[in-house]
């Protein structure tokens, strides 16, 4: 398969992703989404590699998954943190800064 | 490259990671009591680095880890700017999380997410680049909601998380678009593919490269549209982290900048130039003229912070050296300014829960009634700051506009470009509209009676205040090194 | 005795900063006065040292501070300056006797006081335009403290307003300085902010800003009498001054009038007019200042007319004051244009009285309004001489400073501009009228007995008004001393517009 | 000797003004001692200087002002014939009145101030007369401006007197400025003269640009229509100051000053400025193109015009006024118009001739009106009022007021005996300028006739009114109950002397004519002197007297017979008894219409409109300031709060780019 | 080749859809986990086997698992 066919899929999970983050209400699902994005983004880092044929491109993945997964962790203790103060994680009613 | 290389120029780095972990495990091992010193250690680590940074030569480059960090005058200075700012925030800091549990780990977070900033500076491949952007926002998400039991505080790291992940992302997959491209990560690698080969710039994936990369820097810089974050995540955190962030790490996204769209893409593509004026318009009025109707504080001088990212996003409208050089002191400036600023509200902060321990929106602008009265010295810093910020001579600020503003004229004169002199008259109107926010607060500082006694400013904020304040003034009065330095700096870019 | 000029800053920064440190009122007041004292008598060693026939520099010196762009500290008299630094030094001190019962605040008040004298010292020395430009906005900041904290019930409105209006002409000003800058880098390839070296490059200033819009020239030339006149206050961009003066405390408003305006009228001669034959259409840039001081006298004058507040009315009386100021300049005539210098200097001295005038009613009757005041003559006999000889003066009576700076302005400016100077003797009339309308009824005539019993002016106010009374009608009969000097500077301005054959 | 002293006229009372002005309170009644003084040692060298320079010398000193190179202005002194005759006349009747103001004044608390300004009014004047340069003059007379604006506002408590004041000065002032422009194209003019090497015209050293001298040497090179408009421009200054139609208004309302003040005003001092203007720069005048009629120049036309208008017209107002102070304004204002007259028609007949006859009556005049003031203020103190129909039957209670002023009626009337030349002041001084006003219409013919209808028919009026004056003020039956009483003696000698001159001033005419005759000659300017014109007709000769006369008789019947009921001709309901009781409106024209509703109300306040409501409201507030505020709360609404929203705003930024930069928008 | 490709792209494809389609966040989750195993699978057909079985433990193994427990600790009643 070309390239361009993964950066065909690696661009619609992206897109998922994105839409997800505008559209959910839910700060868990937010976090999936970004999940998704980060994903999609490697996609492209290992496809581009073995398109390129140099490997650079699965040590920059491979660095991208590690911070991921850290992120990932942030993120939800930020949630769970939040939740244990407001009783929600609907990021619709998280809105006391605003204006 | 042989193995026993020399790490001394990168001797701040490992001095503040290791001194990151060492303060973690010390709180591991010594009494909530006695945590309060590790602020003290830290800020004398960071000043170790400070001292150092200026000690060792501005000039020369040097490259390490297979050329992916650089040592060189553009990445001291930016390391200059976030020592710092680090500096100043960590010493605030000794006051503002005194007797706090969680000291330790506060610290560690503020070196590494300093460390990160430094990464930044230094990088001159893009996982480097990328991986000193990650390590700095993570250690700051978590700064940014590190007082646990303030919803606000809490709030405002959420929307930065989320923001900045997706930021981080879109980062992510234009650096994996470049990467594609130039079939390297390497920045000098990249400059060169696109020298030899600049069709590729333009053609759609470089474009959508370039577009995601301003976006994931432009968070940081918080350009406008890329800043709804800012002002949320500059109101809600500690003051201190407010700091951090708004001086701080605000500059990390123009480093990156910098390094990468100044030299691999913008000297290609002239539509750049055009997109930038754009993006620098918008962003300095939106900041000012929405900074006009705030009442918190906090919430203003993040909103002058994104009209000042505004100012200095100018240096990409023209990209001639002197512009950079331009930035470059601007960012410095407004890192003195910004950071000593938000570390007054602290003040500000303190002195409304020493009036009433339940008090609410302690940063708004009734609260600086009469703060000439009660708390001189952050009154006079808050004073210069905003004057600073104004651009008003002689300070850092105007220092930095100076050149922007001029590098821009003579743009606009030499290619008789007529959205150039718009650019600058914009500019120039903002500069007069912001005069009008700052003003109102220093009218309430010195005009409006105070509501409450003299205060005792604790010695910490003093200390960083006066940091900030001598910084500021030091450069407007005596800007000849700086500006020496900042040449050399856009020098390095080669453009 | 170089060295004099900085030493004279200086003093008058650090006797700034000592008061503001300064505990009680007394110890305030006393460094003021001291301060402002030892800047006077310096400048009066200057004075009395300088050479008035010549034109050149004089008490040069120069420092370096920013090499990298060709910043440097350079500061040095000629006719021109010399006459605004010894005004500033007679009206700050004078300025500060007036206010020498202010208690609100009293050590942040001289303190900016001082500063102001720091600020006006700068511009008026100040030979880089770098330099030139950092006193120019520094001026600002303690005007703006002036208006805010001492100011009268709308003080926010106006203090703002003084700032951002001139803040905007001084960044417009920044711009052209700019350009003249890019050009002379392009020439000489050293970077310099010189001021007469950046003057002079702008001969050979060419390019377009705007093809076929704007060319370099007059965008630098408008640019920079932008930032001029906003400052001086000409119509139309005057609405900030009458806010502010209103606004202002009475000290603040002697120093804005007397010494902040001058600022605008002193950028026109040393740089407006070197450049001013070069310009790319001098006629039309002729036109467009004659236009602008015109219409400065007569709207002035007929808005003087139409005010209630007696201090307004004194406002736009400075405007149209300094519109002989811009039309005796754009006439290009030797005489017309020392007489426009002249001008400035008189209207200094005239202005202080005006306003202090207005200070000491405002403080006894406890209005200025002129149709609640009345009489007050009756309880006011001392302020009433002194106030009457100040209007007197204002108006334009002989014998008295002004007359001597507009008679030159009007006289000469009728070489080059005769339809312009008709139209502004029309004024003259109506400057008499508002004058007396406005003594004959505030001052005069049956007293206003809704006033209560009101008290005359302290000593030491009506002292420094007197001073100010007498300094006017001494340089209304002797105005050698600081005409001399202007016009030779004057001539020396002009000989490159006989040289261009600008006028003939 | 005396000469050297020149400068000392106008300094003495400088001195005596600053003196009395700070150290009055301490000194006897005021320090009135001190500006007496003064004036008298100023008299004192004007009389030695006249003996000195008799017949045909000057006295010229002059040091240089300001200014450089040929534009240098200068300060001087220049005493010819006229202007010695001027400085005596002035200086000799100030010391008077000054002497009668000590009396006068002795009960009012200011007299300090009252002796500084009359003195510094005095000193001012004198420097108008002495000036050698018409910059120093314009100058002078400003400052004799301003000092009447003291005077007449001197009682400033009153809102009348403040009013009065103001008006004296703005109405002067639009005469000043007309003066002032005329100086500014002289100025013009002689500079360009100078310039243009083809006139081989220079300035010998010790010369300046604005004096006299200069001024009459370079008429010849002036461009003939500049010179008219100079010339009238310089007219409309004596105007002003000399209270000409249509500027005269001010001249009356200035009565509420103290009566010595008027005095002052419009005998000895600032009013005679106007003539004196005109007298001294009477070659340039004399100069103007002839273009309205033939061989009469433009400027002198005007004057003539001017001038014979005012006689006759103030005359008419003068018939109905009741202050007695008015009456005598009305009346000075239609003796300076006689003095324009004569200017203007005689100097068409007799070239410079006609200065001596102007300046003849202008002297008689100052001693006649300055005695008719006084006697008035006599009369104010005795019964308190001003009004004449609350006077009556003072005759028998002050003698020597009653005389003196009838003496000075006479005088005014122009009474005296005709071929044998016996008579009044007023006699000789009026009478050749009727004569002289005839002869011009002889010359010209056609419409130059009615100058001599103006003055002839004036010179009936002010019989008639002067002597209903004196009948309603000195006989009949006393209308109030005030015990009126003579005057001190500080007050009456100095009528008595005044009185003197007025009777037998008269005499001195063909001296007087003879002298100042040749005063342009001593400034080296020729004016042609025309062949004297044939002997007048008999009844020319006795027409002013008996116009004279018959005024006298007719006041006599009406106010001292009381042979008409005159309160059926006074009414309201009568329109030209209104219209002269309300002035012909000229205050509601000038002050009300010009001053306030044009001025004020229309054009000073659409200014503020425009100001405060358009640029300051709409432009600046409105729009700018609103429209920022507006925005500003729009767009913070985007600030939701809601971190999708932020992240959909980021995505559309990502899309924003995207349009930028495919857009190719780029090099515009 | 092709096919597998195919397969595994709809399937990754489909399952990204449902994160975010799907009501119930634990599913979410593990649609979530499908994704990212479904990206494993491409990793291996481009022959980044390393990095596939790295994303498969810390993917899967530890995110989802984290983001399992959050569900639970964030759970009050339950969430749309």
């Amino acid at each position: 398969m070309g390239l361009y066919s993964y950066l065909l899929i690696s661009i619609i999970i992206f897109t998922i992703g994105v839409y997800g983050i505008i559209t959910q209400r839910s700060g868990i699902k937010i976090l999936m989404c970004i999940e998704l994005l980060l994903n999609s983004a490697n996609l492209n880092l290992v496809a581009f590699s073995s398109y390129n044929g140099n490997s650079t491109g699965q040590v920059f993945a491979l660095f991208s998954i590690a911070i991921a997964a850290a992120e990932a962790a942030i993120g939800f203790a930020i949630l769970v943190a939040l939740f244990r103060l407001r009783d929600t994680i609907n990021l619709d009613n998280i809105n006391i800064l605003r204006w | 490259m042989s193995l026993n290389i020399n790490f001394a120029m990168l001797a701040p780095e490992i001095l503040l990671t290791v001194l990151a972990f060492v303060i973690i495990i010390m709180g591991l091992l010594i009494s909530n009591k006695s945590k309060n010193m590790l602020g003290y250690l830290s800020a004398a680590g960071i000043l170790a680095s400070l001292v150092y940074v200026i000690g060792n030569g501005m000039t020369e480059k040097v490259s390490y880890f297979y050329d992916s960090l650089v040592v060189d005058p553009l990445s001291q200075v930016f390391k200059l700017i976030f020592l710092i700012v680090s500096l100043i925030a960590v010493i605030a800091s000794i006051e503002y999380f005194k007797d706090n549990r969680n000291q330790d780990e506060y610290y560690a977070l503020i070196l590494m997410s300093t460390v990160g900033m430094m990464v930044v500076a230094s990088a001159n491949d893009l996982i480097a680049l990328f991986v000193g952007f990650e390590l700095a926002s993570m250690s700051t998400y978590v700064l940014a909601g590190f007082e646990k039991n303030n919803p606000s505080s809490l709030e405002a790291a959420l929307k930065y998380f989320i923001i900045g992940s997706l930021s981080s992302a879109l980062m992510l997959f234009g650096m994996s678009l470049i990467y594609g491209i130039t079939s390297t990560t390497n920045i000098p690698g990249i400059i060169e593919f696109f020298r030899s080969a600049p069709l590729m710039a333009e053609s759609s994936l470089g474009v959508l490269a370039m577009i995601f990369l301003v976006a994931g820097f432009g968070f940081k810089m918080a350009l406008v549209p890329f800043h709804m974050w800012a002002p949320d995540t500059y109101e809600g955190s500690p003051s201190v982290v407010s700091s951090l962030l708004a001086a701080g790490s605000k500059k990390m996204g123009f480093v990156a900048a910098f390094r990468v769209l100044v030299l691999a893409l913008v000297a290609i593509r002239a539509d750049v130039h055009f997109t930038f004026a754009i993006l620098a318009i918008i962003t300095m009025t939106y900041g000012n003229v929405v900074a006009v109707s705030q009442r918190s504080i906090k919430r203003m001088l993040a909103y002058s912070s994104i009209a000042q990212a505004g100012y200095i996003a100018l240096a990409f409208v023209v990209t001639t050296p002197m512009s950079i050089a331009g930035g470059i002191l601007l960012a410095l400036g407004h890192a003195l300014m910004k950071g000593g600023a938000f570390i007054a509200v602290a003040v500000v902060g303190y002195m409304v829960l020493s009036d009433n321990k339940n008090a609410k929106n302690i940063d708004d602008l009734e609260n600086f009634a009469g703060l000439g009265k009660r708390a001189p010295i952050t009154a006079l810093g808050f004073f210069v700051f905003f004057l600073a910020l104004a651009g008003i001579p002689p300070s850092a600020g105007f220092i930095g506009k100076l050149f922007l503003f001029y590098s821009i004229t003579v743009q606009a004169i030499s290619l008789s470009s007529s959205w150039l002199l718009l650019v600058v008259v914009i500019a120039i109107l903002n500069s007069a509209l912001s005069i009008y926010y700052y003003a109102r607060v220093i009218k309430y500082m010195y005009v409006l009676p105070p509501k409450g006694e003299r205060i005792k400013e604790p010695t910490a904020y003093v200390v960083a205040i006066l940091i900030a304040v001598i910084g500021t003034i030091g450069i407007g009065l005596y800007p000849e090194p700086f500006i020496n330095m900042a040449m050399n700096a856009a020098q390095v870019l080669g453009v | 005795m170089a060295g004099l000029i900085s030493l004279m800053i200086l003093i008058s920064l650090a006797g700034a900063l000592i008061t503001f440190l300064a505990k009680t009122r007394e110890q305030a007041r006393t460094v003021a006065i001291i301060t402002s004292g030892i800047s006077l008598a310096i400048s009066l060693v200057i004075f009395s040292q300088f050479d008035s026939s010549i034109s050149t520099i004089q008490f040069l010196e120069s420092y370096s501070w920013i090499p990298s762009i060709g910043v440097t500290l350079k500061f040095g008299l000629d006719g021109i300056g010399m006459p605004l630094v010894l005004l500033s030094n007679i009206i700050i001190p004078l300025t500060v006797i007036f206010a020498w019962g202010e208690t609100k605040q009293a050590n942040r008040f001289y303190g900016l006081i001082l500063l102001e004298l720091t600020g006006v010292l700068g511009v008026f020395t100040s030979l880089d335009f770098f330099v030139f430009y950092i006193f120019w906005e520094i001026v600002l900041i303690p005007m703006y403290f002036l208006i805010s904290i001492w100011g009268g019930p709308r003080k926010e409105y106006a203090a703002i307003k003084f700032f951002i209006y001139t803040h905007v002409a001084s960044l417009v000003m920044l711009l052209a300085i700019f350009a003249m800058y890019f050009n002379a880098l392009g020439i000489t390839g050293t970077p310099s902010f010189d001021m007469f070296g950046l003057l002079k490059s702008y001969q050979v200033m060419d390019g377009d800003l705007i093809k076929g819009v704007i060319s370099l020239k007059d965008a630098v030339f408008i640019g920079l009498l932008f930032g001029f006149i906003v400052k001086m206050p000409a119509v139309p961009f005057h609405t900030w001054l009458p806010d502010a003066h209103v606004e202002a405390p009475t000290a603040g408003s002697v120093i804005l009038a007397a010494l902040l305006l001058k600022m605008g009228g002193y950028g026109l001669f040393r740089v407006i007019l070197p450049i001013l034959p070069y310009s790319d259409s001098p006629s039309r840039m002729i036109t467009l200042m004659a236009i602008i001081g015109v219409l400065s006298i007569l709207y002035g004058t007929f808005l003087a007319l139409a005010q209630r507040d007696l201090k307004k009315m004194v406002a736009y009386s400075s405007i149209s004051h300094m519109g002989y100021v811009t039309l005796g300049a754009a006439a290009l005539v030797p005489l017309s244009v020392s007489g426009a210098m002249y001008q400035q200097f008189s209207h200094g001295l005239i202005t202080g009285i005006l306003f202090m005038s207005c200070g000491v009613i405002q403080h006894s009757a406890g209005t200025r309004i002129i149709h609640d005041l009345g009489g007050i003559a009756k309880y006011m006999p001392k302020l009433t001489f002194v106030m009457l000889a100040g209007f007197l003066a204002s108006l334009g009576l002989p014998g008295m400073s002004g007359f001597i700076a507009e008679f030159l302005v009007l006289v000469n400016s009728y070489f080059t501009l005769p339809t312009f100077v008709i139209l502004a003797l029309f004024g003259i009339v109506f400057t008499a009228g508002y004058h007396l309308w406005a003594m004959q009824r505030a001052v005069f005539g049956t007293y206003n007995e809704k006033l209560g019993h009101i008290h005359d002016g302290a000593n030491y106010e009506i002292a420094s008004m007197a001073i100010l009374v007498l300094l006017v009608i001494y340089f209304g009969l002797n105005p050698n001393p600081v005409l001399n000097m202007m016009t030779v500077n004057a001539e020396q301005l002009l000989k490159s517009v006989v040289l261009r054959g600008v006028i003939t | 000797m005396f000469s050297d002293y020149a400068a000392l006229i106008v300094l003495l009372p400088v001195i005596a003004f600053v003196l009395t002005l700070f150290l009055g309170k301490k000194l006897y009644s005021g320090g009135a001692l001190l500006p007496i003084a003064a004036i008298a040692g100023s008299f004192i060298i004007s009389l030695g200087i006249f003996f000195e320079i008799y017949p045909g010398g000057m006295v010229q000193q002059s040091i240089p002002w300001f200014g450089n190179g040929i534009s240098q202005m200068n300060m001087g002194i220049l005493i010819d014939p006229l202007a010695i005759v001027m400085l005596m006349m002035v200086s000799f009747v100030s010391l008077l009145i000054h002497i009668y103001a000590v009396g006068y004044m002795s009960h009012d608390p200011a007299k300090p101030r009252y002796f500084a300004e009359t003195s510094l009014f005095t000193a001012a004047m004198l420097s108008v007369i002495l000036s050698d340069n018409i910059l120093q003059f314009f100058i002078s007379w400003e400052v004799v401006g301003l000092c009447s604006f003291l005077l007449i506002g001197f009682w400033y408590h009153k809102p009348s007197a403040a009013a009065a004041a103001k008006k004296a000065f703005l109405v002067t002032r639009i005469g000043d400025v007309l003066f002032l422009a005329g100086i500014v194209m002289l100025y013009v003019n002689l500079v360009e003269i100078i310039n243009n090497p083809a006139n081989a015209f220079k300035i010998e050293p010790g010369n300046f640009l604005l004096q006299f001298k200069t001024m009459f040497e370079a008429i010849p090179l002036i461009d003939k229509t500049q010179l008219t408009y100079i010339t009238l421009l310089f007219f409309g200054g004596a105007v002003g100051k000399s209270g000409q139609f249509p500027l005269h208004g001010w001249l009356p309302d200035a009565m509420e000053g103290p009566t010595t003040v008027s005095a002052l005003i419009h005998a000895a001092t600032m009013v005679t400025a106007g003539v004196y203007l005109v007298a001294r720069t009477f070659p340039m005048f004399f100069a103007t193109p002839a273009t309205i009629m033939t061989g009469v120049p433009d400027s002198l036309l005007i004057v003539a015009i001017f001038g014979g208008f005012t006689a006759l017209f103030a005359a008419t107002m003068g018939l109905v006024m009741n202050d007695i102070k008015r009456v005598l304004a009305y009346s000075t204002v239609s003796q300076l118009g006689y003095m324009m007259l004569a200017l203007g028609t005689a100097g068409a007949v007799v070239g410079a001739q006609a200065v001596g006859i102007s300046l003849f009556h202008l002297v008689s005049h100052a001693f006649f009106k300055a005695l008719l003031f006084l006697c008035a203020g006599s009369v104010i103190h005795a019964v308190g009022t001003n009004d004449i129909r609350e006077m009556g039957g003072l005759f028998n209670k002050m003698k020597i007021t009653a005389t003196t002023m009838l003496i000075a009626a006479l005088a005014l009337a122009g009474i005296g005996i005709p071929f044998i030349n016996i008579g009044t002041a007023g006699f000789f001084s009026k009478d050749m300028i009727i004569e002289k006003s005839f002869e011009f219409g002889e010359k010209t013919g056609g419409w130059g006739w009615i100058f001599y209808g103006f003055a002839i028919l004036a010179a009936l009026l002010t019989s008639i009114y002067i002597f209903r004056l004196w009948f309603m003020a000195f006989t009949g039956k006393p209308r109030s109950e005030r015990h009126s009483h003579e005057s001190p003696n500080v007050m009456t000698v100095p009528l008595m002397i005044l009185a003197l001159f007025a009777l037998f001033f008269g005499f001195s005419q063909t001296g007087f004519y003879g002298y100042l005759e040749k005063n342009f000659e001593l400034m080296g300017v020729e004016i042609a002197v025309h062949e004297e014109a044939a002997q007048l007709p008999v009844i020319i000769i006795l027409l002013p007297v008996i116009v004279g006369v018959l005024g006298f008789l007719i006041s006599y019947a009406i106010y001292y017979k009381r042979m008409i009921d005159m309160s059926k001709i006074i009414s309201s309901e009568n329109p030209l008894y209104k219209l002269l009781l309300n002035r012909y409106y000229e205050p509601k024209i000038g002050a009300d219409l010009i001053g306030v509703k044009l001025t004020h109300d229309v054009v000073a306040q659409s200014g503020e409109f425009v100001d405060r409501k358009i640029i300051d409201g709409l432009v600046i507030d409105s729009i700018i300031g609103n429209t920022i505020f507006k925005i500003g709360e729009i767009i913070r609404k985007l600030q939701t709060g809601v971190v999708q929203n932020y992240a959909s705003i980021t995505i559309l930024g990502v899309a924003l780019l995207l349009v930028l930069l495919k857009l190719k928008l780029g090099g515009v | 080749m092709d096919i597998v490709f195919i397969v595994i792209s709809i399937l990754t494809i489909l399952s990204s859809i449902m994160v975010i389609r799907s009501s119930k966040l634990v599913h979410s989750a593990l649609y979530l986990a499908g994704t990212l195993i479904g990206t494993a699978g491409l990793f291996l057909l481009l022959q980044a086997e390393f990095l596939a079985w790295v994303q498969v433990l810390v993917y899967v193994g530890a995110v989802v698992t984290l983001i399992l427990f959050t569900i639970m600790l964030t759970r009050k009643g339950e969430e749309e």
